[in-house]
């Protein structure tokens, strides 16, 4: 269940060197307030899981410009070239992960589970350091789950309880990631009551949700 | 043949491969011409990884939906019976199979069916994004690539670019041919009259079969 | 891509000692055309997954009381008193999972993961012949995925494509089991024209679905 | 006292145990009664394992709803706010720790926190349903039983039973008293003033430590 915030009170829960989870795919879904917010407080030494580290000017790129990640968790970084500057200039350290691996680490740690078996990566400079596990005559990377402490996750409507809708492909890696941090913080483009969001149509359930910080400025 | 003419040779040739009910991810780039000569009378669904089916073509300008990008973040559109979901499911749909065909280019493949396409160390380095989880998941994986690279091949005996996936390519089409990824290696199935075997092994690092059906390769 | 069909066509796939998964959850959101047409065609010696086996009269209830039912792999069987004769006479195997590990092994075939660790079992009768894995610290069981042949889904509402919507608490293991099986066959409530189901609402893409057969008799 | 009044007393003192905010998984049976005494000031939300939270009271004859029932298959409804998923999302929610509190029955329960409900060799075989991960995957899990069965002890040294969870309950309610399931054994919190810890101890296999802060149960 769900408190509706201030931006300000949403952002003091995040510390320098927080490991935090951001949803959105090359800046489509992405809680662009919270982030700007991040970059006007100056929050450094940030462990950032997202999908990607945006374009340059938009979001997470922002973050990169502002050099306030340490450590970036991402599947692909290649349309903002200052990631790449940064990574090979050793100012900011990259794990690169498959996408269908990293969405399915955070479901994991958002599930209960342990690890999962994918046959994804097999043969690949990412099997390195990992288990195999032999299913069937098969082979398949044992991946383990990947929480956060904090995730920050942009919705399309928020009811006052917490529960989520999310829009056409905005929705990308926000579900799966609040359901997998300690804190989840919703940027809701609109906030309503409780009741008008029909239950059927809730895409992440209020019991994921801890914040809400809502309207677009 | 310039860069534009290969491109659509290949994208052309590809799009022949498509059958009515296909579901198929085009990566980034060559890839996504693909879509645009699929024939009118085979109804195909487009796969967007990062979360929907139906992919249309990019809106008219002014028309672009803030909330709706291909995986490049481009603005596109959905087609009438398409639909959302999350990363989770998208890959649930990617990796358990249940896309038809996947079209991505190549730095490299080879006569195993390896593909190199995600990174160049020290070089470039990207990420890998979905292909790694496309290439293994999907039913048929087809290569869309020019034959050669500033004069070296592309198809090689092995690649030594890391890889994207190891032997999965089924497929590998370029402007000089089709060939097939048999567990006998590489036969070359199809020719483009505009060269001979011999110029098509030449560019070739890997051997070919020559199939005993040798078909011209035909585009329009 | 789904097609519809008529019922006799998509009963038709399925033969004696085929392996079906039903959905539904104590006959809530069971396919129950479908499986009063299985009756009638008596198929028989099939392999069925599902959480439960309904009750008496209802659900899956119907394949047990006419024993057509070789071996039933499900979570729970109490509400059902045929069952457990059937299963105490020797007549009926029945395989016991836990509801989560059952639904995430479905989930696990249908998203092509080899298997996935869960906390669930450690210490009980569940673990017994299977792997366990240590993760951080802690015991996990090695749990593997499990498909069938056909899938027989019970969907509210269904669009020519085979988008499909559920209502309320019908929804259950239906979308999962569309995941998993090579067939999807999905009795539809009502099937509406292509574009009638808005993109966000889709539970189950087309993509999953094979036939379709529809409107309540 | 007779049956139902050790029921009610074992589901109000369990109902004073649940917080404002708590999402809440009752099993069948006994443990569905709690939710009839939480405190009209205390917002809590019952999650129903097959597939919705928000779970509400059995409607009004005639106004059942055949597509909404409980995880037992008996009509009821649904709170404002509540939403419904699929059961994956239903067990992600239980087994990622997402369920604050789950009451349940037992067969038996030993000082080592170990449960066995869900089976008798030989007797009764209903399953485990969700049971066994709700038990791993909730933060809380409270059992509430009549302290013996038929004069014999259900709280043990070990149960002989086959188990539902290792070492996951922290707290036995019964109709004798409260016990927190610690390290250190089974402590003793709260007893219900019509016994005496001398006639508690007698009742249960496992051996008591009595807390020092030993306080009367109180409900209502």
């Amino acid at each position: 269940m769900a408190e509706i915030v201030s931006i300000e009170a949403a952002l003091a829960e995040i510390e320098d060197g927080s490991k935090v989870m951001i949803g959105g795919f090359m800046a489509i879904g992405t809680p662009e307030n919270l982030i700007d917010a991040m970059v006007e407080r100056e929050i450094k030494d940030l462990t950032v899981i997202a999908n990607d580290t945006g374009i340059p000017e938009q979001g997470i790129g922002k973050l990169i410009a502002n050099k306030q990640i340490k450590k970036m968790i991402a599947t692909h970084i290649g349309l903002n070239p200052e990631t790449g500057r940064q990574m090979n200039e050793g100012e900011l350290e990259v794990e690169l992960i498959p996408q269908g691996t990293l969405v399915e680490q955070i479901r994991a740690a958002g599930a209960g589970l342990g690890g999962f078996l994918t046959p994804t990566g097999i043969g690949t400079v990412v099997e390195e350091g990992k288990e195999k596990i032999e299913v069937d005559g098969e082979e398949y990377l044992l991946e383990l789950p990947m929480g956060a402490e904090i995730a920050l996750v942009k919705a399309w409507k928020a009811d006052k309880k917490g529960n989520l809708v999310y829009r056409k492909s905005a929705r990308n890696f926000n579900p799966p990631m609040a359901m997998a941090a300690d804190l989840v913080i919703v940027e809701a483009e609109e906030i309503v009551e409780v009741g008008e969001i029909d239950p059927d149509q809730v895409m992440t359930p209020a019991a994921f949700v801890d914040l809400i910080i809502g309207g677009e400025e | 043949m310039d860069k534009q003419q290969k491109r659509e040779i290949i994208t052309k040739r590809i799009a022949q491969e498509l059958a009515d009910g296909d579901i198929v991810n085009l990566g980034i780039g060559m890839p996504t011409m693909v879509g645009d000569y699929v024939p009118e009378e085979i109804d195909i669904t487009l796969q967007s990884e990062n979360g929907f089916l139906g992919l249309g073509p990019a809106p008219e300008e002014g028309k672009e939906d803030k909330d709706l990008g291909n995986a490049g973040g481009q603005p596109v559109t959905i087609k009438p019976g398409g639909s959302f979901f999350d990363s989770a499911t998208s890959f649930a749909i990617i990796r358990g199979g249940h896309v038809d065909v996947t079209v991505l280019g190549a730095l490299q493949v080879d006569e195993k069916g390896n593909l190199a396409n995600w990174m160049i160390p020290g070089k470039l380095v990207p990420g890998m994004g979905g292909a790694m989880d496309l290439v293994v998941g999907a039913q048929q994986v087809i290569v869309a690539s020019e034959h050669t690279i500033k004069g070296n091949p592309k198809i090689l005996k092995e690649c030594d670019l890391p890889l994207t996936a190891k032997e999965e390519v089924n497929l590998i089409v370029t402007e000089m041919g089709v060939i097939e990824v048999t567990d006998k290696g590489l036969v070359l199935k199809e020719i483009n009259p505009e060269f001979t075997v011999a110029e098509v092994q030449e560019a070739t690092e890997a051997e070919l079969t020559i199939s005993d059906q040798l078909k011209e390769m035909k585009v329009e």
